[in-house]
């Protein structure tokens, strides 16, 4: 982890709400791990006083380049929106431990279901992936077509199947109904998007071998201040806890209770 | 000497800053990031007897200016402090002034006895904050008599100085200083987290599962100020203060105040490496200021002027 | 009926939003800048039996989300209230809710006596906190008994509903609450300024020449917020919410508390014209959450929840 | 007195700490009294949370732009340093009353005596007076040299001394000094500058015609809040007062006690 103020390089409006925005500094250096976050603070005067968790879209490592998504929804994420190419950004980060790359062999299967603003994480996961010469199969749910992202970037990297709600792009549905019909083969699970989407992926699609992201609201993102703390499934004591700045926010199927 | 270096009840700190209880863990975490020894004291997390998972979550809100917090004493307890935390924190040259939690007078009291044994706990925090279930649930901060009972108890016990955190959400401050100096009370902390509540559109809920929560950062600063300003006027024993410090600005005006040390709590959550930070900041500021050392600032603001009869 | 009509005590509102008093003046500049019918009331600046100067300047201070200020009530004395001030307010539809101060019980009881009988004061506040004025305010503020036998003098002459303004600077809001309840109150307003006190690093003296002043703004919004949830509970009587309003958000904040009605107070330093803004503004979010009548959201946060014992 | 988002043209660090600042916006055409000032907010997010107050210094009517200078010294006028061209500015104003042009007749001498950041309102003053064909003497004080400024404009339009307290430039000493000594000719007094100047002006000129400017804490800046009251001189029931937001900033000599 590494506090920097990185440079703003690029900052687009891509769909209703969700801008993508790129910044260069020396920390993308330690962005080696998909479905790690980082920790931005998005204004200068203690207002907002928090930092705001946004994961890790895409990097180039070469660059020193890293790419986020996010929703622009309140207070903090509007400012974030406001700023210009050329301004300057202070971000704390990589943070927490990202999905396992190892959990498949060389010309094995990769599931990534992806849902809302819970897509940009498994773009850089898929990429890595890929570059292990395992197959990515992407299953991306979105509320509505002004809300999907990225389709043809996960279209390069492997099978890409989009869902909306309302069925104004792809198919129409939940993710978790399109698996349940088409039934895709796969050896591992990675999902990351709001909870009763991973909830009922745990339950109705019940994967085998899976990792999940985890949101939780954050103080210190770093493991000092407890906030973010979840209670681990089946604990007898009640007293088990997992954090998801620092132990996740990628936990495997079965730890936490969703 | 350094002109940072103070010397209070328990701690001898190299300089006047450390992390808040609550702020910091227990340290580990911020190991990583800088050397330990570089404080001038750590409050650890609050310790309770047995381990406590603390509130479901949100446990945090922002506020403007600040934010809300109920943790509620999550923490490994006791055994586990005695055994694996503490001895981490052996291993830097750093005072510990550790945070004792309770909600019987008994908790605080097997606590303080056991925790006040450990080598390198040179000093105790009474958070007396917390609701006292004899009493129903009404703070064993908020009456004067009270305060004062478990502090005593708490005293009589303890191998190391006794710091009484305050509470601000009081009607008078003062009065409850005075208790607790009575009461043998070594030194003072002030001042613990406000009560507030923020209520969530969306869901037309309190945002923080516990509903109210703790307002600290840079909004409070305002009220500690003014309380330290008050406290340290009636009483002798020296205060350690904090609510919302997030520069070597605000620890002058702390010092000025009548604070004689400071602790720095949700400025580590925006800038993990703020200790340290203000550390370096403060030196040159003294510097800058010709002042040869920062303890001649304590009370300033009041002790040049007329005597204390203040008017509200 | 208006989604924002609102019928309170004495207080017949087209829509629940008022300035604050002290921050408003008696209405002159800011009827240079808008027509104040469009109000839903107007809380004049606290009225004294005589004319006061005030304290000395500085008397505002900026703090992080807040300011603080110590005006020392600085008013024209009951005579010229009477004869210049609410004259010029009758020219408006809007009804008044005069607010009055005093340091004995007999102040009080003489302004609500003469200031009640005018044509457009239509309810009074009882302004029982007030920190600024030597002597003054605190003591009625924080002991029940006090505050409620000066409520029931005040209610004995009072042509017209009586509001009881209560400090936040207590151990125990609703304890002051329930009291002045039981002695007839019609209403609360809450809440007023924290004591709070700012310290300049180059004089090393209090920014305020009174030492202390009244925080408000952004930065007290979760306290309010908090003790709105908590009293509107325990009192059957409407509450006046205020601290730290600037948005129509922050309105919604307020009623989902238990407010049922608000004040704005030191949002029109930032901006003159942010009271009607807020009307138009919180209009149509009523219109966008398909409210019908904001009296829907008065106390929303806890009424679907289980019954009030509260955890701190 | 309007509030506008104006847009900043122009801006210029233009001595030490001090900065040059020009925008535009509809509310510059009331600008036609010197002396009043602009009430500004420079955060968005309510920290810092007051507005403040600046002097205008020169208006262009017809381009409705309005220039301002300002010494960087708390946190407001740091941010306010921190804007681009381009950015927009919240400004509430023009507010207060201005210098009295009518003060003096065609032909007579205006001596116009300003301190370090207390200059700028004397400006467009001097340029009005101008206008009105009387003759214009300035004395400006200031530190040091660097932290002189508008030397050369203020000299376009009349007789000009700069005083400096370190003699680095100009006269050494204070204005008053320089006055006392070479006791310039002059029907009306203007003054803007520190208390201690003006009350020395007071004292030691004894001036009979003059206008001071005042300075005071504000909170609203419109006359509603009561933080900017000044006590009267000589005010036997000690309630007397003026606010100087709204009665000030400019006050004839012998209102208000210095
Ligand atoms: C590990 C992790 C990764 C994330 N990655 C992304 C991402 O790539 N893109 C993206 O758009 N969003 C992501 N989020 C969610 C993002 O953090 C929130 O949308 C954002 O914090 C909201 O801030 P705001 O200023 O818009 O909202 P506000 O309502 O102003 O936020 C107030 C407070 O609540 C917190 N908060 C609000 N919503 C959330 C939430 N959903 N999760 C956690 N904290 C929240 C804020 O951080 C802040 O402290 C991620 C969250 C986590 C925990
Ligand atoms: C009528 C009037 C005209 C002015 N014209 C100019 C001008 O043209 N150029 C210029 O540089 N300055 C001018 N000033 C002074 C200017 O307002 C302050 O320097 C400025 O407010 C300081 O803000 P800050 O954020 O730098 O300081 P901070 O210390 O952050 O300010 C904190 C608070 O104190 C107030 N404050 C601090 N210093 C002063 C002061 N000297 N006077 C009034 N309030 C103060 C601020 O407004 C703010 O509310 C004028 C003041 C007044 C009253
Ligand atoms: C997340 C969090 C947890 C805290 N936990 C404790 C605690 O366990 N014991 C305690 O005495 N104070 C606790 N506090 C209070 C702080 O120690 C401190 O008194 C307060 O936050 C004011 O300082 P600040 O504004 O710098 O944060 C906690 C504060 C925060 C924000
Ligand atoms: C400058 C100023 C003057 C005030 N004067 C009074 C007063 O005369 N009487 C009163 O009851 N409250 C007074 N108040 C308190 C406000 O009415 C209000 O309760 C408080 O400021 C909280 O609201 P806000 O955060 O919106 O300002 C004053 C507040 C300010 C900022
Ligand atoms: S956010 Fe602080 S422990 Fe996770
Ligand atoms: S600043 Fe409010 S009255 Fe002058």
């Amino acid at each position: 982890m590494i506090k920097e103020w990185t440079t703003i390089l690029h900052q687009e409006q891509i769909a209703d709400k969700i801008y993508e925005l790129t910044f260069e500094g020396e920390l993308v250096e330690r962005m080696t791990a998909p479905g790690q976050f980082l920790h931005i603070r998005v204004g200068e005067q203690y207002m907002p006083l928090l930092r705001r968790p946004i994961s890790i879209c895409d990097v180039d490592l070469e660059q020193k380049q890293c790419t986020i998504l996010y929703r622009s929804e309140g207070e903090g994420t509007r400012l974030l929106s406001k700023k210009r190419v050329g301004d300057s950004l202070d971000i704390l980060g990589p943070l927490g431990n990202g999905f396992p790359l190892d959990a498949l062999q060389e010309g094995e299967t990769a599931l990534l279901i992806g849902g809302g603003i819970g897509v940009p994480p498994l773009y850089y996961l898929s990429r890595k992936l890929v570059e292990r010469n395992i197959r990515v199969k992407h299953v991306l749910g979105f509320a509505s077509k002004k809300d999907a992202f990225y389709i043809d970037r996960f279209n390069q990297l492997g099978e890409t199947t989009v869902t909306t709600i309302d069925g104004t792009l792809g198919y129409q549905g939940f993710v978790t109904d399109y698996v349940l019909k088409e039934n895709p083969e796969y050896d591992v699970l990675y999902t990351c998007g709001p909870t009763p989407m991973m909830k009922a992926i745990e339950e109705q699609l019940n994967p085998a071998r899976a990792y999940y992201s985890f949101e939780e609201r954050m103080g210190c993102g770093i493991g000092a201040c407890f906030a973010c703390v979840c209670p681990v499934k089946e604990d007898p004591t009640g007293t088990e806890y997992r954090k998801v700045c620092s132990d996740g926010p990628v936990f495997p199927q079965g730890v936490i209770q969703l | 000497m350094s002109r940072l270096a103070i010397k209070l009840p328990g701690l001898s700190m190299k300089n006047p800053i450390m992390p808040a209880s609550g702020c910091f863990g227990f340290g580990r975490e911020f190991a990583r990031y800088y050397d330990l020894s570089r404080l001038g004291a750590i409050a650890i997390k609050a310790t309770t007897e047995e381990s406590r998972f603390g509130n479901p979550t949100p446990r945090v809100a922002e506020t403007p200016g600040g934010m809300l917090n109920a943790i509620g004493l999550q923490n490994p307890g006791l055994k586990k402090v005695l055994s694996e935390e503490l001895p981490f924190l052996a291993d830097y040259d750093v005072p510990i002034l550790a945070n004792i939690a309770g909600t019987k007078t008994e908790d605080y009291v097997k606590v303080a006895e056991d925790v006040s044994k450990a080598p390198n706990v040179t000093a105790l925090e009474l958070n007396i904050s917390c609701p006292n279930v004899k009493e129903g649930g009404i703070s064993f901060g908020t009456d004067p008599e009270i305060a004062a009972a478990l502090t005593r108890a708490v005293k009589d016990v303890s191998e190391v100085p006794v710091y009484v955190k305050l509470s601000p959400n009081v009607s008078d401050i003062t009065k409850i200083a005075v208790a607790v100096e009575e009461a043998g009370a070594d030194g003072l902390s002030m001042i613990n987290t406000l009560l507030g509540m923020r209520i969530d559109l969306k869901s037309e809920k309190p945002v923080i599962a516990n509903r109210t929560g703790g307002l600290s950062g840079p909004a409070i600063k305002p009220v500690a100020i003014r309380m330290i300003y008050e406290v340290s006027q009636r009483v002798s024993i020296p205060i350690i203060g904090m609510g919302g410090i997030t520069s070597a600005d605000d620890v002058l005006e702390y010092f000025l105040a009548g604070a004689s040390a400071v602790a720095v709590g949700t400025a580590n959550f925006v800038n993990p490496f703020i200790c340290p930070e203000i550390v370096d900041e403060l030196e040159q500021k003294l510097i800058d200021k010709k002042v040869d050392h920062i303890s001649e600032l304590i009370g300033r603001s009041w002790k040049s002027c007329y005597s204390p009869s203040l008017s509200h």
